[in-house]
């Protein structure tokens, strides 16, 4: 599957666990590309930067480059935006105020434990807002490629890339499959591609369980 | 017209060697440029800056750390200009890496008289370790310290003859609470209005913040600032 | 118009025995006195109330007072209803003191994530007993810790359907801070306006922090709140 | 001296030690007289409950009570007048922007330690802002009688009265002198009435400097 097909099918299906009414936050990557397909669904975009309201790319014309997303791309407000200041910003993400926050990993473990920021062994420079949803969003759903351009898993037993912090993620979505996490470890719930159950625990680096049994 | 409006040279006097410099802006939106170009040419050393991110390669920020005048850069993101990662790796710039959220709250309670505050952001993680932990309703949380400036340079739209100040849709962002936490504030903006064009309800930055108002080189056309001369 | 719009009656669901109730206001200005009376008549028992002041005598949380509701009061000045005093000389009712500043700081921690600050305000006071203190930059702190709350019972002026709000001038106080930081927020209103009417400018509280709109039953005449029917 | 008459005495001599431009909190009782004492002195006045820029008492028909001073009274708004919730109202005050505060006193020691909040043996049941103006303003005046209602003074050795805080008076302007204090203790730099300088130290609490010498 091409690259940006997979990325689609992503955003496609993590589009469908957000509900109307929703406060939710997307981090750069794939979650940029869920607005396209919520169809009827109205959620409230929260921009870390300033700004609960977010609307799509207005067109040229419209373009104010103090009127931008936390990826720095110039945006458009939905009628009932509000801006506010960074300090009010991280009041709402800190705080539980957003509903979901869905963003990329580098590493998701077993429980949920989530490594978003830093590779070992390369400069370790941006973090963002990253920690603060992580440890502030009410229900964290990871959107991700189900391995790293090198081929190995983003979802692992024992992180090995530095944690984000202390907050879990609630679901992983792959191009192949949904996964839960609870203490009890990792569950399968949906499968979104043709690979046997067995080939997809060959390319996944933690176990998981699939209808009540380990597979 | 006002006796807070300065010329923009005026900076020299403002700024010393091994000052801290509270920096508005998120990426490179309310981003106070004009007072950036004019630092730029002063020739100061070490100072630290502290800023969401170091603008880009020689756009906003970029421009003084290529001059040479940054000794560190608190933030919370400098992925975004390569210059920055490649002078850290040289050992020429001292870099402290802040959660963005920790980061405003830092400054916030600069200017809000409260020494230090206790958040669950970064707990178990690097960014927290030689930190105090503290464990609040059985979860762990980091101690963070307030950050203080010697002088901010921020970036509104307008501002009124007293100093009172409101910002351009994001380019809010980290401007008003740079605002409060300096011993000096110079606030770069677009526009100057009289007193009372601005609704008591819109003014986001009273003016008590506010000591120094420098206008703008730069305008904004087609919705980018546009470098002036160009 | 708005699925956050509910009856006023529809407060007995919402509030339980026991609940902590943080309640907006200043004096008498920006005090949900409909949501008080409502609240008066559902005998409710063993309230803590965290708000300012306990407003006057048989006004605004006079009420509650009066009806037996309260457990505690957390605020920062009680000495306008001298039923709060006698009360509390009778051992009917707890009191905890705190000034004004730090009440606010620490509800709006409530509703930030942030666990506890330190504070030079009442350092080395009667208000500092039994609470840690530290040394910080030469000058001794007071710890504090967040206030939340069960439900917030705020006031504003007007909301759009959406559930976003504005305040009416010194109506704002404690209510902005107070709409964060409760598991169910809700807020009595003047007017309940369209989506798109109030500026994003002039938003004070995002809708995201509203659970629930009452139209007030209080209508200003002649700059006054006049009790309904009266 | 009638009370009154000592009030505005009083007031008018506080009014003299601001400046143009200041950002100054009034308290209750006599600091609410000066804003008419400050003639073509113009400075800003906060109040607590989250207004900068403070405007004289309404005409009956524009008085709205949700436009209220700290005091609870109707207010209204100078031009340039900002309006903010009491977290923001308190980062001024707690955060050092408050150029001038001028306070009622129960007690000043030699110092310009202040108590003004609690009286031992009375119910102590209301602080207010009185803490945070201590803990937060750059300059601190306490505008009050010489003396009690009961005739014992109100600039005393040592406080008897519960502190209000760390924070320091610059400055005690009663009905008969003014007082200056600093670390080495309170020295009177001028007097306000016909009393001399014995009668004056009969009737304060605390030893005084004048011109140099201990009086």
């Amino acid at each position: 599957m091409l690259s940006q097909e997979a990325r689609i099918k992503i955003a496609k299906r993590v589009a469908e666990e957000l509900s109307d009414g929703d406060i939710v936050n997307l981090g750069v990557g794939i979650p940029t590309l869920i607005p396209d397909y919520l169809g009827d669904k109205k959620v409230h975009l929260q921009s870390e930067n300033g700004l609960l309201g977010m609307g799509p790319t207005p067109d040229e014309k419209d373009i104010n480059m103090d009127l931008i997303s936390a990826s720095k791309h110039p945006i458009s407000m939905e009628p009932g935006a509000s801006l506010f200041d960074s300090s009010d910003s991280f009041v709402m993400i800190r705080g539980g105020h957003i509903d979901v926050a869905v963003m990329g990993a580098l590493q998701v473990d077993q429980y949920g434990e989530i490594a978003n920021w830093a590779i070992p062994g390369k400069n370790i420079l941006g973090v963002g807002g990253a920690m603060d949803l992580v440890a502030g969003a009410k229900k964290i759903i990871i959107a991700s490629m189900h391995q790293a351009k090198d081929g190995t898993p983003k979802l692992v037993e024992k992180l090995t890339f530095p944690t984000s912090g202390n907050g879990r993620a609630n679901i992983l979505v792959t191009e192949h499959a949904v996964f839960k996490f609870s203490d009890q470890g990792t569950e399968l719930v949906e499968q979104l591609s043709d690979l046997s159950l067995e080939q997809l625990k060959e390319i996944t680096g933690a176990p998981f369980t699939y209808q009540g049994a380990l597979v | 017209m006002t006796d807070k409006l300065i010329n923009k040279n005026d900076l020299s006097k403002l700024i010393n060697d091994g000052d801290t410099l509270l920096v508005g802006g998120f990426g490179l939106s309310g981003t106070p440029f004009t007072l950036i170009d004019v630092l730029a040419t002063l020739g100061k050393k070490n100072l630290t800056v502290v800023s969401n991110n170091l603008g880009e390669k020689d756009k906003g920020l970029g421009i003084l750390l290529h001059k040479g005048c940054l000794k560190k850069a608190i933030g919370s993101y400098f992925t975004s200009n390569r210059d920055a990662v490649y002078e850290w790796s040289k050992g020429n710039l001292e870099i402290e890496l802040v959660p963005q959220g920790t980061l405003a709250e830092r400054i916030r309670c600069g200017g809000a008289g409260i020494a230090g505050f206790y958040t669950k952001t970064a707990a178990g993680t690097k960014l927290a370790e030689g930190k105090e932990e503290r464990e609040f309703d059985g979860e762990t949380h980091v101690f963070e310290r307030a950050i203080k400036g010697d002088v901010s340079l921020i970036k509104a739209w307008k501002a009124d003859t007293l100093g009172n100040l409101i910002y351009d849709h994001t380019g809010r962002n980290f401007n008003p609470v740079m605002a409060t936490a300096s011993k000096i504030v110079i606030a770069e903006v677009d526009e100057i209005v009289e007193v009372g064009e601005l609704s008591p309800y819109e003014i986001t930055t009273p003016h008590v913040y506010v000591d120094y108002l420098v206008l703008s080189d730069y305008k904004k056309i087609g919705g980018k600032y546009v470098v002036p001369g160009s």
